[in-house]
């Protein structure tokens, strides 16, 4: 569970490749014969300017777009089409650039939701909710509160998360995330709409689970202060095409970026 | 294998044997499927400007027939009462935008649907209250609609027209076709047009959402009041009426529920698909099956495509 | 917002606290007669008339005779919409006040009552429908549907089309329709009408009309087109009967050869269809119109006084009539149960026997001012409905007029089904209590 | 009551054997973690003790060693002092929102051996500072979150240290070995090294005794007769000798449940779930509670406003009566009865007071007002006066002898007396060692005949036999004029309105009083927001000149009330002043316990005491400040000064009182 | 103002996910129970059992079913009424083929059938979605409402095509049939509502219950963390159409006492609905104040006239009620649209933190 440090990253093993994928959507383009691999234990940036095709990107690698050309490998498993349960029962957990949480429910039960697929009692159970459905429940629980304890969020345990400001949303959404183990985590623009203490938080948190749990991390943001400080390797996509792909160091360097971003600033 | 006949083989001999009962049929399917039709399209219209899923539309179809009826029977003159009836329908519209719909803004579609079920019973109650609850004969001779029937005697027997249906069709077409030409042409069907995809652009146009509430519910109320003369005519003007209604929804599955060309070709087809299968396979069941049938078919389409025949591709994005 | 939730609270903490108080017990110098009607739903169009009827020749007692036997009426309408959920509600609710007698008014309402019935001790009186079976009186002591039951109604049907056609034997090869509501009431004739085709050779055809689509029958009708019975015979309800009668006019369907049960001969019923309804026939166990003492001391006594709900143009009207006559025959019951018991206010339980020695003969009908109204009635102990004679109402496009003789139903085909009907209700519902009331002798 | 420890159990290791023994189910511990109240018997903490003593032992601690625990109030660093005190150890807690170096002057002064740190945060701050510290062997941590890739060489987690403990346990010897450290142990030894703030100059290490600690312990216990079912909540700095005495010694002695809430923002709702029995609390936490409840109900509808001040109002004259067994007439008790069931038991409930028997308020005067709405309620709050130097106990209120003014009676075996100046004396049985490694000072406070000077000024009620203590005894001035001066009698006053939340008044040697105030945030905003004022900042809100005119009427009416109390009357307020920033212990202008340092503050803001007193009408400032993250800024600021026209003092009343 | 939560605290997470975590919504229910188990049966009269609270609480059972479905998953259906209808059709031919089974063992187990033809009907939620999945349960509801017609040996060959309900008895003492008393079948209706609702509320607030709410509040996100939608929302379809399946073998076994198949109309289906959404979406205890404002409301209304000795007819009455009641739903949902539930919600807030206002 240790934390690989960058040597280990460099030689590591590689968790998911994604090789020659291309999506479009109707007439467009979204993702043209894009290929990166992530690596186990490592933190990965995906960046690129607006309409990149990075979310994209994300919902190919977790199942919800289903490439039209192209295979992704994923712990030495290749496939070309999956359905999101299947991603997730296969260890790929995400949170979503606009919060995609269940705000009717208590962050407590939001996070609980995240343990979904590992409870396995039945109905039967559930209904009595009595002896191994509680256990069940209270093992469960135990987990999440321990999720909770690491994100710092026990006073908004039982608030419904629709009555929360956005940065404690964002923070149960990854708790979620985590709740399900993942071995691969997506996290789409995880500080998207915070301020300077939200995102200094929220990096903390992305570095201690990628420390703390060993979980690979694949994260999209458009902060490249962030992104430089977080992440082990980046690549950048513009218009769907991938035009770099390296350390922070070699991709800030890199003339297609320098270029790709000016670009954008016209 | 004599099922399989019965379901794939004879039904066909019979039309082709009794060709002008097949063409009767064909006719029957189409007036009931245009009157469908008219329901549907007031559904369409209140849903496509306000997003409301108007579960009222059919009172409205009762309680514009029984004013019409009433109004006559109180000894006003056909077409007074006609005029009287639209402006009867002009203060419902307003009303419902004042107290019903301003108040629940931005609620959720699932509360809107049950603010018109709130708005039906209230209907059912007032329309009871002023004109009792006994039938009524349509007033459609005083309104100067046909009577009798056309007979055609062709295709080995014959083929009778009821003259109301003939008008029925036309007046449903002519309808439609006006509708068609507000929606495109005039200033306010652009703006309702346009609140359909953003009320935003509504705006733009000059036209405030509340203005076009009401013009949307007035308008689904002359339509109510269309289909319920046409309706009325056709049996009798009675609570009963409203039972009707509940077609215009597999109706609305089928043509989609914001597509006006969606609401004509869904009623056809609902119309004409009930009237085959009913006089066609129906005695294999044992017949009545008409209640059903329609949705049925809507949702065997639906399961193709979910968003109805006319409906727009939802793309989901996350 | 929190003003309006406080109010609402309130509104809601009212509603719940609201303490249901039972009704008041009715002080016992009245007989009390509930009376289940129907003004509202898809099917007051028939419902109005009958409850007008009702109400008015029991009130027109007390107002002329101030009561029965000098006892004062009490005469409460309970609104059921013609559902059968209020029905039961209407019936929780005067349970307690000791009816005399109820009228269901529903053959769903009826079908739930006759079970409670015994139990409550309460008579149930449904009028020419309800559970035909009920017609037994052994097995259900407490329920009567005088004075002719569907399956009579039926066979009537068989017998003037038998008539028309020439004979029994000729109906041999005849195809013989029944365009019924897609109900329990409309389906009540199948079984006799099976058992006569059997018997005499004919084609049943049936076409059913779901409750949804009753006015929407136009394929229904093109199906009759093109089967071409030779008759029809229409068991239909509210609005089902005139969208019935226009589309058989619209098919050229030979009016004649039209024929509905009592409950299809509404004058709303053939009203829609004008003209194209001359001609239809309906069954009826009394007469329309106004031109009987009875019914003009009701204009008298009730209408004119403005004591009535009724349209006055109304009065006489076919349904009319049948409420008028629905609650003589209450009336006679009560009249009967006084004369056994010698008491003046009768309980449920005596009505009971006063419905079960029910005999209203030509002199009584005179009595009443109801010569020519209606035919005699009887009951007995065993039979609670009397199978009497109907005859044609025949609508001349404007209102029905009487256009046969009366006619006996095929009485020797009806009682065995009935029998059999009410054994095999009672072997299904097991523990049906056996009959323990006695039978008084006939007066 | 009657399972009081037997009197050969004179440490505290030895009264954890004790309850372990004689009540060992019992739940000796709590803490909110992880959604719930993670509990621990008498039994279960003698077990984690005495594996965590082991460990630490295994780690190389040797009797008389120093312990440092840095952090709130979690249950393992309780055990932390149980478990050094089991080997001998001498545990030093720490202030956990100490900065690093004033964590630094303490850990070097107390020769500290080992850290037991809460978290990451401390770690930080430990390590920041350990190459100043060579003493400084080893670190323990509670809380590995973040610590994971830290090098370990000196830092070991509790569990690791407990787990190392208990393997050696393994070996029976190492048991036996073990009790016999605890029964070597005397109640004469050093228990435990206190550090207190001081309002000035460095923290000095209080040295008490396992028998000092424990007997007053014992003695408060009989005073209020505290027996094992009470509930008390933890929250208050474990480095406090308040804390120590309520939440540890007594504890032990009486073998009741401490709870430890699961974060500092949580400790209301936490009091709440729990419904503490006996609670300790500075002023502070009371007016906080006050503030907060007028504030809420503000906003509040009106009926239900309307209600709350006519129940709060009647109980203001009847519930003190009530509470104190008075006579009252019977329609008095039934609304008053109507009023608990409608407001009192309510807000009690809210309060997390519901099933409180006793509450103490100490470490400062508290306003009269604040102190009677609570006894109001039906809340059984009384004063205490204590030191650290006394392990706690000075005076105390008797059940039934209650007054606003007073600190009560002494407590069991203490003796008190004033010597001629005014300053108050006492001994007892609690009555600390010295001042660690400073014989100066300790010679300063305790006499040679055993009395301790306390430096308060007060003298005892010839009425009511009860201490009254007027301010610190070199605090009290006099005017130019020879006015009697007492300046936190003053800020006492101005703090009960709601909207002041600190005052700072001068007046020593000076031709009249004035005062510098810091207003509250919380009520003045919610007065503002109601009255469409808009503000971007405490300091843009301070200076708003109808805050100013509202805070003038609060000062005038202060001055209202010296004059009817006759004594002070010549020493009304005559200017004020509002700060521009919020007073900061980060800032060192309040002490660690939230007292203001009156000197400190007149040096730093130098420019407005000259302004005060030379007739200006406004004065500019600015201060440098520590922000939360330690980094430092300066904050500029224009003060304004308002004037006070002086209440006419009638003549009579002053040859009255004269 | 009757909460005192002070001194509540839990040590487990049992105790923490417990049906009433507080110590007055424990004596709270406890009073209603006593009041609906043993005053209402000891004081009640016939009216108040069979036709108020009898039906009540099969509405309310019925109303919780498709809340499960509506209101936590989030899929709205306009079946009820016919799933009800399989329940009681069901209940029927158990009883009547196994005669010696226990009417109540038979009651609870129709409900397996119209579980099963709820899980057929609901297999095209997966590709329908919102109102168009409404439509398309009426499908299930007209069709079914046909089946009830059409299939004889559904009654059993009635000639009255109703299904009459025999005499079944429990321990001697009658339960079902004309014979029984109102007050033991409410008292059998309250037992088994009360389960049920116990395990309901036992059921949304474990694993299930969640994934149903993850479902209703955001599909995606729910099948993106592994839930897969089809079993989910077909298992809400299964629970749902159970519950309403066993409170249509209530309505006619044990209120009813016997049912035309227009019992499970349309209208029934609309007049549930109407009462998961008064009552308040995604909430058990709403469901009953739902059942309680739709149900009870007209039964009130209707004797107001006559209490306040206003001569109206009956059928005035009645128009005046649904007037009434058409514009109190309108009232109620511009108040509230999120229900009774809401509303309750907020005033067991307001007195958990009385005497503040929040």
């Amino acid at each position: 569970m240790r934390a690989p440090s960058e040597s280990d990253i460099a030689a590591g093993e590689v968790l998911l490749a994604v090789e020659n994928v291309s999506l479009s959507f109707g007439g467009v383009k979204a993702i043209r014969d894009v290929s990166f691999d992530i690596r186990k234990g490592e933190i990965r940036a995906i960046i690129g300017p607006n309409g990149a095709g990075k979310t994209s990107m994300l919902n190919v690698i977790n199942g919800f777009y289903t490439p039209q050309e192209g295979r992704i490998t994923f712990r030495g498993q290749t496939r070309n089409k999956m359905r999101p349960h299947d991603a997730a029962a296969g260890g790929i957990a995400r949170t979503f650039q606009n919060v995609a949480l269940f705000r009717g429910m208590t962050a407590l039960d939001n996070i609980m939701a995240g343990r979904s697929l590992k409870m396995h009692r039945g109905l039967f159970w559930q209904l009595i909710r009595f002896g191994p459905a509680m256990a069940e429940e209270v093992e469960h629980r135990l987990r999440v509160e321990e999720i909770i304890d690491f994100l710092h969020i026990q006073h908004i345990r039982k608030v419904p998360v629709g009555r929360l400001p956005y940065g404690l949303q964002k923070r149960v959404e990854l708790g979620r995330a985590l709740a399900m183990e993942p071995d691969l985590l997506l996290l789409d623009e995880p500080m998207a709409g915070m301020n300077l203490e939200e995102k200094e938080d929220m990096s903390r948190f992305v570095l201690d689970v990628n420390q703390h749990y060993g979980t690979t991390i694949a994260l999209i943001e458009h902060d490249m202060g962030v992104v430089m400080d977080l992440s082990d390797r980046v690549v950048v996509l513009d218009y769907g095409q991938k035009i770099a792909d390296g350390t922070p160091d070699e991709v800030k360097k890199n003339q297609a970026v320098i270029d790709a971003y000016l670009g954008v600033a016209h | 294998m004599d099922v399989l006949h019965h379901i794939f083989v004879d039904p066909f001999v019979q039309m082709a044997q009794a060709p002008d009962l097949l063409v009767q049929t064909l006719w029957e399917g189409l007036v009931g499927g245009i009157l469908y039709a008219l329901i549907a399209l007031g559904f369409v219209l209140i849903f496509k400007a306000s997003g409301v899923f108007n579960f009222a539309q059919g009172i409205m179809v009762v309680f514009a027939a029984l004013t019409l009826v009433g109004l006559h029977e109180k000894g006003v003159p056909a077409y007074l009462a006609l005029a009287l009836t639209i402006l009867v329908m002009f203060g419902l519209a307003f009303s419902v935008e004042r107290l019903m719909l301003r108040p629940l803004v931005n609620q959720p579609d699932i509360i809107l649907f049950m603010a018109t079920f709130g708005l039906t019973y209230f209907l059912i109650g007032l329309g009871e209250l002023i004109f009792g609850g006994e039938p009524k004969v349509m007033i459609a001779s005083e309104l100067g609609l046909p009577k009798g029937s056309i007979d055609l005697n062709m295709l080995g027997g014959f083929i009778s027209l009821q003259k109301i249906d003939i008008a029925a069709t036309i007046i449903a077409s002519v309808m439609v076709v006006s509708l068609a030409v507000f929606f495109q042409k005039t200033r306010i069907g652009r703006a309702l047009r346009a609140v359909a995809d953003s009320h935003k652009a509504a705006l733009s146009v000059g036209i405030s959402l509340e203005q076009i509430w009401v013009i949307v519910w007035f308008t689904a109320g002359i339509v109510a009041l269309a289909t319920g003369i046409m309706w009325g005519a056709r049996s009798e003007v009675s609570f009963a009426l409203q039972i009707i209604a509940l077609k215009a929804l597999p109706v609305l599955i089928l043509g989609g529920f914001t597509s006006i060309p969606g609401a004509i070709v869904g009623g056809l087809i609902i119309g004409i698909g009930e009237k085959l299968g009913e006089f066609y396979w129906g005695p294999l069941l044992g017949s009545g099956i008409e209640s059903w049938l329609a949705y049925f078919i809507a949702l065997l389409f639906l399961l193709f495509r979910p968003q109805g025949l006319f409906g727009e591709r939802i793309i989901e994005r996350i | 917002m929190q003003k309006k939730h406080l109010v609402l609270g309130a509104a809601f903490a009212a509603l719940i606290g609201g303490v249901f108080v039972p009704p008041p017990a009715q002080a016992q110098d009245t007989i009390y007669i509930p009376l289940f009607t129907y003004r509202t739903g898809p099917f007051a169009g028939s419902g109005i008339p009958i409850a007008n009827g009702m109400a008015d020749y029991l009130n027109m007692l007390n107002e002329r005779d101030g009561g029965i036997g000098g006892v004062k009426l009490q005469v409460e309408e309970c609104e059921t919409g013609y559902d059968t959920k209020k029905g039961v509600e209407c019936y929780e609710s005067v349970k307690s006040k000791k009816p005399v007698v109820i009228n269901p008014y529903s053959t769903g309402i009826t079908l739930q009552l006759i079970p409670k019935a015994a139990v409550d001790k309460i008579p149930v009186l449904s009028m020419a429908y309800g559970l035909s079976a009920s017609a037994d009186g052994t097995n259900f002591p407490w329920v009567f549907n005088p004075p002719v039951t569907y399956w009579d109604g039926a066979s009537v049907f068989v017998k003037y089309a038998a008539q028309k056609e020439g004979g029994f034997d000729k109906l041999k090869g005849k195809k013989l329709g029944l365009v019924h509501l897609d109900a329990p009431y409309g389906k009540e004739p199948i079984p006799l009408l099976e058992a006569l085709a059997k018997e005499y050779g004919f084609e049943l055809k049936l076409y059913p009309v779901p409750a949804s689509e009753m006015q929407n029958q136009s394929s229904l009708w093109l199906n009759v087109r093109r089967d071409r019975p030779d008759w029809i015979y229409l068991q239909g309800w509210g609005a089902m009967n005139p969208t019935a009668v226009k589309e058989a006019a619209k098919i050229n369907f030979p009016m004649d050869r039209l024929i509905g049960v009592w409950w299809s001969g509404g004058d709303d019923d053939a009203r829609p269809a004008g003209d194209g309804a001359k001609g239809y026939s309906s069954l009826d166990f009394h007469a329309v119109g106004t031109d009987f003492p009875v019914i003009k001391d009701i204009q008298k006594y009730v209408v004119d006084k403005g004591k009535s709900q009724v349209q006055k143009e109304k009065v006489g009207e076919n349904l009319y009539n049948r409420g008028v006559y629905n609650s003589m025959l209450v009336a006679e019951a009560i009249r009967t149960a006084q004369q056994l018991t010698g008491k003046k206010v009768v309980t449920g339980e005596d009505v009971r026997r006063g419905l079960e020695q029910l005999n209203i003969t030509e002199d009584r009908l005179k009595e009443m001012g109801a010569a020519g109204f209606a035919a005699p009635v009887r009951t007995s102990c065993t039979d609670h409905n009397g199978h009497h004679k109907v005859f044609m109402a025949t609508w001349d496009g404007t209102k029905w007029v009487k256009s046969s003789d009366w006619m006996e139903p095929i009485k020797d085909k009806v009682r065995p089904l009935i029998e059999s009907a009410a054994k095999t209700y009672v072997e299904s519902n097991a523990g049906w209590p056996k009959r323990t009331e006695p039978c008084d002798k006939s007066s | 009551m009657g399972a009081h420890a037997p009197a050969d159990a004179d440490t505290f290791p030895k009264l954890l054997i004790h309850n372990a023994r004689i009540r060992g189910a019992r739940p000796a511990i709590r803490h909110k973690d992880l959604g719930i109240w993670q509990t621990w018997t008498w039994a279960q903490v003698l077990d984690e003790v005495r594996a965590f003593s082991v460990g630490l032992e295994e780690l190389g601690v040797k009797r008389g060693d120093t312990i440092a625990i840095i952090g709130s109030n979690k249950p393992r660093l309780y055990w932390a002092m149980c478990a050094a005190q089991a080997i001998g150890a001498v545990p030093v807690p720490i202030y956990a929102d100490s900065v690093a170096d004033e964590m630094a002057y303490v850990l070097d002064h107390a020769e500290v051996k080992i850290a037991i740190a809460e978290n990451q945060e401390q770690v930080d701050k430990l390590l920041s500072v350990s190459d100043k510290l060579p003493k400084l062997a080893h670190i323990v941590y509670d809380e590995p979150r973040g610590l994971r890739d830290y090098d370990h060489a000196r830092l070991t987690w509790i569990d690791q240290v407990q787990k190392n403990g208990r393997d050696a346990l393994k070996d029976p010897e190492r048991l036996r070995r073990w009790e016999r450290s605890v029964a070597d142990t005397r109640g004469g030894d050093l228990a435990i090294i206190l550090y207190t703030s001081g309002t000035t100059g460095r923290p000095k290490g209080v040295m008490l005794t396992h028998e000092n600690v424990l007997i007053s312990a014992r003695n408060g216990n009989l005073f209020d007769q505290l027996g094992e079912n009470e509930e008390v909540i933890a929250y208050l700095p474990i480095a406090w000798v308040g804390d120590h005495i309520f939440s540890y010694a007594q504890s032990y002695v009486a073998g009741f449940c401490v709870n430890c809430p699961e974060a500092g923002e949580t400790v209301v709702e936490d009091r709440r779930e729990i419904g503490t029995t006996y609670a300790f609390a500075p002023p502070r936490i009371y007016e906080n509670l006050l503030t907060l409840t007028m504030v809420r109900m503000e906003d509040a509808g009106a009926l239900k406003r309307r209600m709350f001040h006519f129940f709060i109002d009647f109980a203001r004259k009847w519930g003190e009566k009530i509470l104190n067994g008075e006579k009252v007439p019977l329609w008095a008790r039934l609304v008053y009865k109507i009023g608990d069931f409608l407001v009192y038991a309510p807000l009690k409930n809210r309060f997390g007071l519901s099933k409180i028997r006793v509450g103490y308020t100490a470490g400062e005067a508290i306003g009269p007002e604040i102190f009677r709405f609570y006894r109001a309620l039906g809340v059984n709050l009384k004063q205490l006066y204590g030191q650290t130097e006394a392990s706690v106990y000075i005076t105390a209120q008797p059940d039934g002898e209650i007054y606003a003014d007073t600190v009560g009676k002494p407590n069991i075996d203490v003796d008190v007396k004033i010597d001629d100046s005014g300053e108050v004396l006492f001994k007892s049985p609690g009555v600390f060692q010295g001042y660690y490694k400073d014989p100066e000072k300790t010679a300063e406070t305790k006499t040679p005949d055993g009395w301790v000077r306390t430096g308060d000024a007060g003298f005892f009620d010839p009425k009511t036999g009860h201490l009254k203590i007027i301010d610190r005894a070199k605090d009290v001035g006099r005017l130019n004029d020879g006015t009697l001066f007492a300046p936190k009698y003053i800020e006492n006053k101005l703090k009960f309105y709601p909207n002041i939340k600190e005052a700072v008044a001068y007046g020593d040697k000076r031709d009249y009083v004035t005062v510098m105030l810091n207003i509250d945030l919380v009520a003045v905003g919610s007065w503002a927001e109601r009255n469409n004022i808009i503000y971007g900042s405490y300091q843009e809100l301070a200076g708003h000149p109808r805050v100013y005119e509202m805070i003038e009427k609060h000062v005038d009416e202060v001055n209202r009330s010296l004059v009817e109390e006759g004594p002070m009357a010549g020493a009304q307020i005559r200017r004020f002043l509002i700060l521009h920033k919020e007073l900061d212990a980060d800032d060192g202008e309040l002490t660690r316990t939230q007292k203001v340092r009156r000197g400190f503050i007149a040096e730093r803001y130098q420019p407005l005491v000259t302004a005060l007193y030379d007739g200006s009408k406004e004065a500019d400032i600015s201060t440098e400040v520590t922000f939360e993250d330690g980094r430092k800024g300066v904050i500029s600021a224009r003060v304004a000064i308002r004037d006070l026209t002086p209440i006419p003092v009638r003549k009579p009343a002053m040859e009255k009182a004269a | 103002m009757f909460y005192r939560e002070a001194g509540q605290y839990k040590t487990s997470y049992a105790a923490d996910q417990a049906t009433f975590p507080i110590l007055q919504d424990r004596i709270g229910i406890g009073i209603i129970l006593f009041v609906a188990a043993v005053i209402i049966p000891l004081f009640g009269n016939d009216f108040l059992l069979q036709a108020v609270m009898t039906p009540f609480l099969v509405f309310a059972l019925a109303t919780i079913g498709l809340n499960l479905l509506t209101g936590y998953t989030g899929l709205l259906s306009l079946g009820t009424g016919a799933f009800m209808g399989v329940g009681a059709y069901a209940c029927y031919k158990l009883t009547t083929i196994f005669p010696d089974v226990n009417i109540i063992v038979w009651i609870v187990c129709s409900g397996f059938f119209s579980a099963a033809v709820g899980v057929l009907f609901g297999l095209p939620s997966l590709r329908i979605k919102g109102f168009y999945l409404a439509v398309a349960t009426l499908a299930a509801q007209f069709f079914l409402s046909w089946c009830f017609i059409r299939v004889p040996w559904l009654y059993n060959y009635n000639v009255s095509g109703a299904i009459e309900v025999p005499q079944r008895s429990l321990f001697g003492i009658p339960v079902t049939g004309p014979n029984s008393a109102p007050v033991t079948r409410y008292l059998i209706v309250l037992t088994i509502v009360v389960v049920m609702t116990w395990l309901a509320s036992n059921l949304i607030r474990g694993r299930i219950g969640r994934m149903w709410m993850a479902v209703r509040d955001m599909d995606i996100a729910a099948e993106l963390i592994g839930i897969r939608l089809l079993n989910t929302k077909l298992l809400a379809f299964a629970v749902s159409s159970f519950y309403c399946g066993v409170a249509g073998a209530m309505m006619v076994f044990l209120w009813y006492g016997g049912a035309e198949a227009d019992v499970f109309s349309i209208n029934q289906s609309f007049t549930i609905l109407f009462m998961v959404i008064i009552g308040g979406l995604g909430s058990l205890v709403g469901s009953f104040f739902g059942a309680a404002l739709i149900y009870i409301l007209p039964i009130i209304l209707r004797f107001v006239p006559a209490e306040l000795g206003v001569p109206l007819n009956a059928a005035t009455v009645e128009h005046l009620t649904f007037i009434i009641v058409g514009a109190l739903i309108i009232v109620f949902l511009i108040v509230e649209p999120h229900g009774l539930a809401r509303l309750w919600q907020i005033a067991k807030q307001k007195l958990r933190v009385w005497p503040f206002p929040y």
